[in-house]
């Protein structure tokens, strides 16, 4: 395990975990709810980045994973009043199992056409899930007070998802970091960069994108059983929001995509910068538009990202940041 | 005075130099003839002398004026017209079509009319299938409608990149003698190949390119009697 | 020395690749007919003839970026026709591009090592490292191992794919032009470099427009036209061909009826 | 339910679908173009939309005359956007060009609810209701599609029949050669977004005549302008049209046999079995 000894890896890290403890130290709630969004949104995007970053394929809908793991989730709750450490793996499972079958039939298209494939996959989930009766059809699944119970109380469950998210988004953050110095991250990256040229030195492309993808959904389906618990309902408008994957899109460019530090960098600005644009009175309103306007500047300007720009500009930071 | 002077050129593709310093100078009126093996860098110096890829250096001259940093089109609009490698024709419009895209500036709008009746006096063929998509013409049609299309841009200097490429014998000998008779009108030709006899026995004088250079150059039939010539192309 | 470890056993006159009546179409183009010839393990095939005779594409269809239309691939004894290109490079299959395509945002090392790692002997990457800095070393490549292979000029380039396609350990390697754009001295060098991979035991075909190399590392020459086999032998053989200098430098007799119209 | 029902709502499934069709036309012209698929299409849908809405409430305009002027102002407005927000990434990767038109979706959807909110709008104009035998329609739609049929028409004859035009054409089929020939491919292109872009406008304008909208109902349409897309070919924007019909008469035939929140989800269904099978779409060109 000596390459886990990568500096690059532990600033990312120890940004995460300072993040993380912060509510712990100052006790407040309103903290709390602020940085387990940032910690949600670290997660997902890290997450996406596997599939994005490191195998260059765009997916836009894949929200369908957090939303497809959030009804899984909330179906336990409610029917068999299942603790949380079975539901969270259960909708992790579910996610991952979508991946697997949708990797082995839509990973075959390349560029624009995968990119609207997976806006389909959400809009038809979706569309889906609001005709299915057991899932509550348009008005979803809504949990009573009582499941916090066994938990010590709405108060103490809040923690208890709150740490549970933070341990994920730092076990994901290691686990993106070890595929992208795997062997298997290795072809995935040789895909990125030219997928035909790949499979010419041996790469198995087909299989692994697939397991990419299937890796890229996990933790989606996980943050969404543990962001629907603790909001307590789950409608099919929320849990597959399309604006949500674009959102975190977005997060990877900004920090830099195909780094393990840059979606983490992303998120937190991103969802700092929304914050702080929400309560100004006079950005509340165009809250939007600046994002949109902030997205285009990036996109023309600097499409590889804050930690992408430092990696060309200095390139022995290369090593450091990977 | 040169139609179109070449001087000095160098150009490349990213951080790859491909050319080294060309020149070339076309006569009013002349075929001149571009020959030389796969990779030397004829496809890239018609590029660049239409500013498909920025020249790096040297300079190029069309009717006497500096044109280095003139786009393409409005090159075109000018009177430069190239016929690109492969054809590139706009396989999903027909013929007809095709050779209207070719007359698009306003000196070409202007002998509209008498241009479409010479190239299909030229190539009957394209009279016949007018109608047809582009894109389902044999290779031999679709290099006649390339060169139609280009002569559909009134042309005062037509260059043409690797005409004989993929053509069956016989259709090249036709295209050929169909240059020899446009130069016979008047018009002054660049002719790019890798076919050197043909592209020699025709023309009125040649260059030949060798690893981004011109490494030789003389009146065609000079060239073509030249042990040089056949020593960079086969090396034996 | 490098190559020695890539040494295979080879038994007698074994052949290595058999290609038995390809043909290959696109849309209304035929870009090869009724390709046929069989490789002894351990020489250096040449494959040459004009712009647009269809070599690229014969060596696509050996390595499974094409399936043909009728004719069969069958590499070493086992019929490989329409099979994927990762499952020929995990049989023993390594190729460069005549256009070449490096990894751009990869250093050079990781290059080689997916090579390596991917290829016939599924390395594991430490393994795959070491053989990489070798292969690198052996290509003359070795001072520019951590830059990225986007950075490198032309000549590097063609190198990095030589090294790439080495790191693999293939039974036979198919080099297309990898000698276009290299001045006299590089060129030298690289052949330098085929010589002693063919001496190290692999088998080798060569796609070639610069002549005096590939007529002097071959020992046997194939020449396409218009995707026909239109002369096959020694080098002295089909330097002498008619057909040959007809191909390259164009027929003489209709470069006459040119002039005499 | 009665054979009248089902000839009035296959009817009204074929007029909305028309105008569907005619939304999808401007995504599917500037995919056909330049290869980028344009998330700006639903807020300017929403955009045409509010440009009758506006005309019409607050100048007393008739809303067909508004269609005019918000279609030339839809023309200047794409123009506007390629040159900002498009040109640069042409021919970068696909999340470039996607980011990008989305960032123009961000900007429209953020200023276009800060000054109408998200409550629902109408344009309250009624042409009452045209009666054959057992079959009623409303006028607005039928105006709607045969405005539609109009548009399609005309722009079949602007890309077929006029130079420029032609130039369309021939920029998307290879911008390279046009240049060659002489063709400014960057002013082509602006305009092709321009034309994208007005007729996305005129789609939204005819939605508004007929049914109530927000800022945010643009995202609905461009949703059924990537089935309808895909149906028709992604660049073959009179595909558009029927590939508009045909989701339409889904919607009109769907609702009969079942629920009709299943609508979506086939509609989705097929638009996602049609890329996995045939990416160029049922009526799709080759690319």
């Amino acid at each position: 395990m000596k390459r886990l000894m990568n500096p690059g890896l532990w600033i990312t890290l120890l940004i995460v975990v300072a993040l993380g403890l912060w509510p712990t130290i100052t006790r407040n709630a309103a903290t709390r709810e602020l940085v387990f969004t940032i910690l949600l949104a670290i997660g997902f995007a890290s997450s996406l980045n596997i599939l994005l970053g490191y195998t260059g394929y765009v997916s836009f809908g894949h929200v369908v994973f957090y939303g497809l793991g959030g009804y899984i989730g909330m179906y336990l709750f409610k029917q068999y009043n299942s603790p949380l450490w079975i539901a969270v793996p259960a909708g992790g499972l579910a996610a991952g199992l979508l991946a697997f079958i949708l990797g082995k039939s839509i990973l075959h298209l390349r560029g624009g056409y995968f990119a609207l494939v997976t806006i389909g996959v959400n809009e038809a989930m979706r569309a889906f899930i609001n005709t299915l009766k057991p899932f509550g059809g348009p008005t979803g699944i809504e949990l009573d007070f009582s499941v916090y119970k066994p938990y010590g109380g709405a108060a103490n469950a809040l923690w208890l998802v709150y740490y549970t998210a933070f341990g994920l988004a730092l076990l994901f953050i290691i686990i993106s970091f070890m595929i992208k110095t795997s062997k298997f991250g290795l072809g995935l990256l040789s895909i990125r960069e030219d997928e035909d040229a790949a499979e010419v030195m041996g790469v198995i492309a087909p299989n692994l994108k697939t397991w990419a993808f299937v890796l890229s959904a996990i933790l989606p389906g996980m943050l969404g059983v543990l962001f629907f618990f603790k909001n307590g309902n789950v409608e099919p408008g929320d849990a597959f929001r399309l604006g949500f994957s674009i959102e975190n899109l977005v997060m990877i460019m900004l920090g830099g995509q195909g780094t393990v530090l840059g979606p983490v960098l992303g998120a937190i600005v991103y969802q700092r910068l929304r914050g702080l644009l929400l309560v100004s009175p006079l950005f509340k309103n165009i809250q939007l538009s600046v994002s949109g306007v902030l997205l285009l500047v990036i996109v023309l300007f600097i499409p590889v990202g804050a930690v992408g720009w430092l990696r060309n500009r200095f390139p022995r930071l290369r090593r450091v940041l990977p | 005075m040169a139609m179109l002077e070449v001087r000095d050129l160098e150009a490349g593709y990213g951080e790859v130099k491909i050319l080294w310093g060309v020149n070339l100078s076309l006569q009013e009126g002349q075929l001149t003839a571009l020959v030389g093996s796969n990779g030397a860098g004829k496809t890239t110096v018609l590029r660049s002398v239409m500013n498909q890829v920025r020249p790096w250096g040297g300079s190029i001259y069309f009717l006497g004026r500096e044109v280095n940093r003139i786009s393409a089109h409005e090159k075109a609009a000018m009177g430069l017209i190239l016929v690109p490698e492969a054809r590139q024709l706009f396989t999903d419009m027909t013929v007809v079509e095709n050779l209207e895209m070719g007359a698009s500036s306003s000196r070409a709008l202007k002998h509209y009319k008498q241009n479409l009746e010479r190239v299909y006096t030229l190539f009957p063929r394209l009279k016949e299938r007018y109608h047809q998509k582009a894109g389902t013409l044999s290779g031999g049609e679709q290099q006649m409608l390339a060169i139609a299309r280009g002569l559909m841009a009134d042309p005062i200097v037509l260059m043409i990149d690797e005409l004989s490429l993929g053509l069956a014998p016989l259709l090249t000998i036709q295209l050929f003698s169909t240059l020899k008779q446009l130069r016979a009108e008047g018009l002054t030709i660049l002719l790019v190949e890798q076919n050197v006899q043909t592209a020699l026995s025709i023309s009125d004088y040649g260059y030949v390119l060798s690893e981004g250079r011109t490494h030789l150059e003389g009146p065609a039939r000079k060239l073509l009697n030249d042990p040089q010539v056949r020593t960079a192309y086969l090396g034996v | 020395m490098v190559t020695k470890s890539l040494s295979t056993p080879t038994e007698g006159i074994a052949m290595i690749l058999n290609v038995q009546g390809v043909t290959k179409r696109f849309g209304g183009l035929q870009a090869l007919t009724n390709v046929t010839f069989d490789l002894p393990e351990g020489q250096i095939l040449g494959l040459i003839g004009p712009n647009g005779a269809g070599k690229t594409t014969l060596f696509n269809v050996i390595n499974g970026v094409y399936a043909p239309e009728a004719g069969q691939v069958i590499f070493r004894g086992r019929n490989m026709t329409g099979k994927k290109p990762y499952q020929l490079a995990k049989q023993g299959l390594a190729r460069t591009h005549q256009v070449v395509r490096p990894l751009n945002e990869l250093t050079v090392r990781e290059n080689v090592i997916v090579g390596a790692c991917f290829g016939r002997e599924n390395h594991r990457l430490k393994q795959a490292s070491k053989i990489a800095e070798e292969v690198l070393n052996f290509v003359g490549l070795g001072g520019k191992i951590d830059q990225l292979a986007g950075s490198l000029n032309i000549t590097e380039k063609k190198r990095l794919e030589m090294a790439r396609a080495l790191a693999a350990r293939p039974y036979l390697l198919l080099l297309d032009e990898v000698l276009a754009g290299l001045n006299p001295t590089e060129i030298e060098y690289m052949l330098n470099i085929i010589r002693q991979v063919r001496d190290g035991g692999i088998t080798i075909i060569m796609i070639e427009h610069v002549m005096r190399a590939v007529m002097g590392v071959s020992d046997r020459i194939i020449v396409l036209d218009y995707g026909k086999q239109i002369a096959e032998g020694t080098p002295q053989e089909v330097s002498q061909d008619p057909r040959v200098i007809e191909a390259y430098l164009g027929d003489p007799k209709l470069a006459k009826k040119l002039m005499e119209e | 339910m009665q054979f009248g029902n089902l000839l009035t709502s296959i009817v009204d499934g074929l007029l909305i679908g028309a105008v569907y069709g005619l939304a999808a036309m401007g995504l599917t012209l500037i995919w056909g173009v330049m290869n980028v698929i344009n998330l700006a299409h639903g807020p300017l849908i929403a955009l045409g939309m509010f440009s009758i809405y506006l005309l019409f409430s607050n100048f007393g305009l008739n809303p067909y005359l508004a269609l005019l002027i918000a279609a030339f102002l839809g023309l200047i407005f794409g123009i506007l956007i390629y040159f900002i927000a498009i040109q640069r990434v042409l021919g970068a990767s696909h999340l470039s060009t996607l980011l990008a038109t989305y960032s123009v979706n961000m900007i429209i959807i953020g200023i276009g609810t800060a000054i109408f909110t998200t409550t629902f709008r109408n344009v309250d104009y009624s042409l009452g209701n045209i009666t054959f035998g057992p079959l009623t329609v409303l006028g607005t739609r039928a105006v709607a599609a045969l405005l539609t049929f109009l548009i399609a028409g005309s722009l079949y004859l602007f890309l077929y029949r006029t130079r420029l035009g032609k130039y369309v054409r021939a920029v998307a089929n290879n911008r390279a050669a046009a240049e060659l020939m002489g063709i400014p491919s960057t002013q082509i292109l602006a305009l092709s977004f321009g034309i994208g872009t007005m007729l996305a406008i005129l789609a939204g304008g005819l939605i508004s005549t007929m049914l109530p909208f927000t800022i945010l109902s643009g995202g609905a349409y461009e949703l059924k302008s990537f089935v309808i897309g895909v149906l028709g070919g992604l660049g073959n924007p009179l595909g558009s049209l029927v590939g508009g019909l045909v989701l339409g008469l889904l919607e009109g035939i769907v609702p009969v046999f079942m629920p009709n929140t299943w609508v979506p989800v086939i509609e989705f269904v097929i638009f996602i079995l049609i890329l996995i099978v045939r990416p160029t779409g049922l009526f799709g060109v080759k690319k």
